[in-house]
C-alpha cells in the first residue's frame, strides 16, 4: 500500500504515465467535446422558456462543473502536501490553478452573457453568479501568492495552507451568498436547469462535461509535466530524457 | 555517562503552562502598543473617514444613509481591520522577536491566539467603541445602532482570526500588504454579509437572535481553526526567510 | 436539426450573437490555454537541452568561487 | 567515547534558491563541547544553524534528538535548546528588563532580581529601564546575550555572537563559552572571529565536509 503510494509520489513514475495516457485524453476529449458542443447547438431542440440561449448550458455547466472540482481537487492535493510532503501534489496544486482561474472566469462570462437575453442585463448579482465571482477571486489569491515566493517548496506549503483555508470557507461563502440574495432579491428566474430536462438536452451535456473533464485530464498532465521538467531538471533521469529527445 | 564526570548541565523536563506563556505573549504585545500609542488611532481615523466618503462621495440623504448606513459601517471597519493585520506579525519579525515565538516550547497555535486576541482588543475592539458615534452621524435608529455594534463585536473578532491567516502567509513577501487584501478579502464575504444582513433582518422588525447565532458560530469556527492555520503559515514563511 | 437552414442556426432567433460570443470565448480561452501550455512544455524542453549542452562545455572551467582579493579596480582615465 | 550525543545530524543536505549549500553533512553534537561552524560567506552557516534551530524546513536527512528523530518530539527540543540569530530578538520599544522578562516567560520563568543580574553581567546595569531604541547596537545584542548568564538550556546555537560586541565583551563572551563547556553544555557557534577554544569540534561548509 505505502510503496504504491509512493510510487505515485514519484515524478519519474508519473512522467511516464502521463505520457503514454496524454494521445487518448486528447483524442476522446475532442471527440466527445465537439459532439456534444455540435448536438448541442444544432440538434437538440430550443427550449420554450429561454429559446435558443439556453444552448450556452453545454459550456457553461461544463465550465461551472470544472471550475468547481478544480478548486477541491486542489484542496485534497494541498492536504497530501502538507501531510505526505509528496512532490507530485504541489505540482499539481501549481501546475493546475491557472487552469482553474480560466475555467472559472469562462463560467461567469458565459453566466454573464446567458443574462442578457435572458434576464435583460448583462450582471446579476445572482447568488451562483456571486459564488463564481468569489470562487474566481479565491483562485486570484492562490496564483498571486505562489508568484509572490520565490522558494519553490515555501510556495507549495502555503498556498497549501490558503487553499485548504479556501476550502473550509467555499461552503460558509456559498451558504452566506444563497441567504444574502434571498434578502436583496426574491427569487424570480433562476438560471438553473429545469429538474425535468429532456434526454436531447440532457445527453449533449453529458457529452461535453465528459469531453471537458478529459481535455482538462490532458491539460493537468502536460502542464505537470512541464513543472516536473522544471523542477527535476537536475536529476540524472530528466537529462536522459531530455537528451533522447525530450518526450 | 559523562567523560568529565561532573555534569552540571541537565535536560530540562518541565516548563511553563501555556496559559502563562500565552498571558506573556499577550502582555507584551499590549505593552508594545502602548509604548506607541498614536499608532492605536490610526485605523479609527481610518474608520472615521472612509464612514465620511460615503455621504460626501454618494449622498447625504437621510433615507440613503438610513439604508445602507449599517452596510458603510460594516465595510469601513473591515478596511480598518485589513489595514491594521500588516503589522500583526512584521514588527516582530523584523526584530527577530518572531523567531523567538515559533522557538517556545509550547504550542505555536496557543501563542498565535494570544497574539490575535492582542490585536482584536487593541483595533477591533475601539472600532466597536466608536461605531455608535458613526451610527448616529449616518441616521441609524437605536435598535439598529445596538444591533450593528453587536454584530461588530462578534465579527471583528473573526476578521483578526482570520486575518491572521493571510499575515502569516504573506510575511516576509515584497508587496505584502496589497497580497494580504487579496487573500483576504474574499474569507471576509460571509462575515460581512451576515454582519449586515442581520442589521438589515433588524430593520425589517425580524427577530435576530439566529442570526447573532449564526456569527457566534462563525467566530468558534474561526476561533478553533484560524490560529492552526496561522502556526503552520508561520512556521512556512519562518523558514522562507 | 433543430433549425431549418443555415442563416436561422446563425441567427439563432436573435440570441445568435450571445450563444456565439460565448462558443467564441470558450474555443478561444481553452484552445488558447491548450496551446500555450503545449508551447511552454516545449520551450521547457529546449531551454534543459540548452542547458545540458552549456553544462558539458563549462564543466571543464576552474571554480567560480576564487577567493576574494578586494583589489582596486583599475579605471582607465583617458 | 563520549557521552551521548545531544543533537546528530546525518546525511544533512539542504538546498536554497536552486543552490546546493551542503550535502552528506553528518555530525554529532555532544554535551560539554564546542563546535564552531566556519565557512565562507555564502556558505549556509546561518541556514544551517537555522535548520538545527527548528526554524527552516528546507533540508532532507536525518535530524536526531536524544537518539530519536527530532520531530517526534519538537516540544521537549525547543524546551532544551536557546537560539540565538541575527537579529537579537529584542523590542525596541520595550526596556532591556522587559524585554528579557518576555523571552524568558515562555521557557522558565526567573524572578526580576535575577534579571537585573544578569543585565547587569552583560553590563548594562542602571540601563535597564531605558528603551532599547536609546541603546546602541552593540548594547542591544548585550540585552540578548543576557539570557545566556541565566539559561539552562542544554543545548546553545549562536549565531554570530560577537557581531558588534567590543573586544573586552568578546573576551568575557568567550569566557562564558569555556565556562559552559566545562559544565557540560554544548554549544554551537558560528563566528568569522578567530575563537580558538581547547577540545573545539569544527563544521567546515563551503567544502562541502563536516571535520570532527
Amino acid at each position: 500500500m505505502w510503496q504504491w503510494f509512493h510510487k505515485l509520489g514519484s515524478p519519474k513514475w508519473f512522467f511516464g504515465i502521463a505520457t503514454r495516457l496524454m494521445p487518448w485524453l486528447l483524442i476522446g476529449g475532442l471527440l466527445l467535446l465537439a459532439a456534444g458542443l455540435v448536438w448541442g447547438l444544432a440538434f437538440a431542440p430550443k427550449d420554450y422558456l429561454q429559446g435558443n440561449s439556453y444552448r450556452i448550458i453545454f459550456i457553461h455547466v461544463p465550465s461551472a462543473f470544472l471550475a468547481q472540482s478544480i478548486y477541491i481537487s486542489m484542496a485534497v492535493a494541498a492536504l497530501v502536501t502538507l501531510v505526505w510532503r509528496m512532490k507530485l501534489a504541489d505540482v499539481f496544486v501549481k501546475a493546475i490553478a491557472p487552469v482553474g482561474l480560466v475555467f472559472t472566469f469562462l463560467a461567469l462570462f458565459t453566466g454573464a452573457v446567458w443574462g442578457k437575453p435572458t434576464w435583460g442585463t448583462w450582471w446579476v448579482w445572482d447568488a451562483r453568479l456571486t459564488s463564481m465571482l468569489i470562487l474566481l477571486f479565491l483562485y486570484g489569491g492562490v496564483i498571486a501568492l505562489d508568484r509572490a515566493i520565490n522558494d519553490e517548496k515555501s510556495a507549495a506549503r502555503a498556498v497549501a495552507v490558503l487553499v485548504l483555508v479556501g476550502v473550509v470557507n467555499i461552503p460558509i461563502i456559498k451558504y452566506s451568498v444563497d441567504w444574502w440574495n434571498t434578502l436583496h432579491q426574491p427569487a424570480t428566474f433562476k438560471l438553473t436547469e429545469k429538474p425535468t430536462m429532456p434526454m436531447e438536452m440532457w445527453l449533449p451535456l453529458l457529452l461535453s462535461v465528459l469531453g471537458l473533464y478529459l481535455l482538462f485530464g490532458w491539460l493537468t498532465c502536460l502542464r505537470m509535466k512541464t513543472e516536473i521538467l522544471v523542477r527535476e531538471q537536475r536529476t540524472r533521469w530528466v537529462k536522459e530524457l531530455v537528451l533522447a529527445g525530450g518526450k | 555517562m559523562s567523560s568529565a564526570g561532573r555534569t552540571l548541565v541537565k535536560p530540562i523536563e518541565q516548563g511553563v503552562g501555556p496559559l502563562s506563556a500565552m498571558l506573556a505573549v499577550f502582555s507584551r504585545d499590549v505593552r508594545v502598543a502602548f509604548r506607541q500609542r498614536q499608532d492605536l488611532l490610526n485605523p479609527l481615523l481610518f474608520f472615521v473617514m472612509v464612514v465620511t466618503l460615503f455621504p460626501l462621495g454618494v449622498s447625504p440623504e437621510v433615507s440613503f444613509l438610513q439604508q445602507s448606513g449599517a452596510g458603510i459601517l460594516w465595510v469601513a471597519a473591515l478596511l480598518a481591520v485589513l489595514l491594521s493585520l500588516d503589522h500583526l506579525f512584521r514588527h516582530d519579525f523584523d526584530d527577530g522577536t518572531l523567531e523567538q515565538l515559533v522557538l517556545q516550547p509550547q504550542p505555536l497555535f496557543l501563542l498565535i491566539l494570544a497574539k490575535t486576541l492582542a490585536h482584536w482588543i487593541l483595533t477591533g475592539l475601539p472600532l466597536v467603541l466608536l461605531a455608535p458615534v458613526l451610527g448616529v452621524m449616518v441616521h441609524l435608529d437605536g435598535n439598529s445602532i445596538v444591533i450593528l455594534c453587536l454584530t461588530l463585536l462578534i465579527g471583528t473578532p473573526v476578521l483578526s482570526l482570520i486575518g491572521s491567516i493571510g499575515a502569516a502567509l504573506t510575511l516576509g513577501l515584497r508587496s505584502a500588504g496589497v497580497l494580504l487584501s487579496l487573500l483576504i478579502i474574499p474569507l471576509y464575504i460571509p462575515v460581512l454579509i451576515f454582519g449586515t444582513g442581520t442589521v438589515a433582518a433588524a430593520g425589517e422588525g425580524a427577530s435576530v437572535g439566529g442570526y447573532l447565532a449564526l456569527m457566534g458560530a462563525f467566530l468558534v469556527l474561526a476561533l478553533t481553526l484560524a490560529p492552526f492555520a496561522a502556526a503552520a503559515a508561520l512556521r512556512i514563511s519562518m523558514s522562507n526567510s | 436539426m433543430a433549425f431549418d437552414s443555415l442563416s436561422a442556426f446563425i441567427v439563432m432567433e436573435g440570441h445568435g450573437p450571445y450563444v456565439w460570443a460565448c462558443y467564441a470565448v470558450f474555443a478561444v480561452l481553452l484552445g488558447g490555454m491548450m496551446l500555450w501550455s503545449a508551447k511552454r512544455n516545449h520551450s521547457v524542453i529546449e531551454a534543459c537541452q540548452r542547458r545540458y549542452e552549456a553544462d558539458a562545455k563549462t564543466s571543464a572551467q576552474p571554480n567560480r568561487n576564487a577567493s576574494a582579493t578586494f583589489a582596486r579596480v583599475e579605471i582607465s582615465q583617458d | 567515547m563520549m557521552s551521548e550525543p545531544l543533537l546528530q545530524a546525518v546525511d544533512l543536505e539542504c538546498e536554497r534558491d536552486e543552490r546546493l549549500l551542503f550535502q552528506n553533512l553528518s555530525f554529532s553534537i555532544v554535551p560539554g563541547t564546542l563546535t564552531r561552524v566556519e565557512g565562507p560567506n555564502g556558505s549556509g552557516k546561518t541556514t544551517l544553524l537555522r535548520i538545527l534551530a527548528g526554524l527552516s524546513d528546507a533540508w532532507t536527512g536525518q535530524l536526531l534528538w536524544c537518539g530519536r528523530p527530532r520531530a517526534h518530539d519538537r516540544e521537549s527540543f525547543y524546551r532544551n535548546s536557546l537560539y540565538l540569530g541575527h537579529r537579537p530578538g529584542i523590542k525596541p520599544l520595550l526596556t532591556p528588563m522587559e524585554n528579557l522578562r518576555a523571552l524568558m516567560a515562555g521557557r522558565c520563568p526567573v524572578a526580576d532580581e535575577v534579571l537585573a543580574q544578569a543585565l547587569a553581567g552583560t553590563g548594562l546595569a542602571g540601563y535597564e529601564n531605558v528603551p532599547c531604541r536609546n541603546l546602541s547596537a552593540g548594547q542591544q545584542r548585550r540585552v540578548a546575550l543576557a539570557r545566556l548568564l541565566i539559561a539552562d538550556e542544554p543545548l546553545w546555537l549562536l549565531d554570530e555572537v560577537f557581531t558588534a560586541i567590543d573586544a573586552e565583551g568578546v573576551k568575557a563572551i568567550e569566557a562564558l563559552l569555556q565556562q559552559r563547556v566545562e559544565e557540560g553544555g554544548a554549544v554551537l557557534v558560528t563566528t568569522h572571529h578567530d575563537l580558538q577554544l581547547p577540545g573545539m569540534q569544527r563544521i567546515l561548509l563551503g567544502g562541502g565536509q563536516a571535520d570532527e
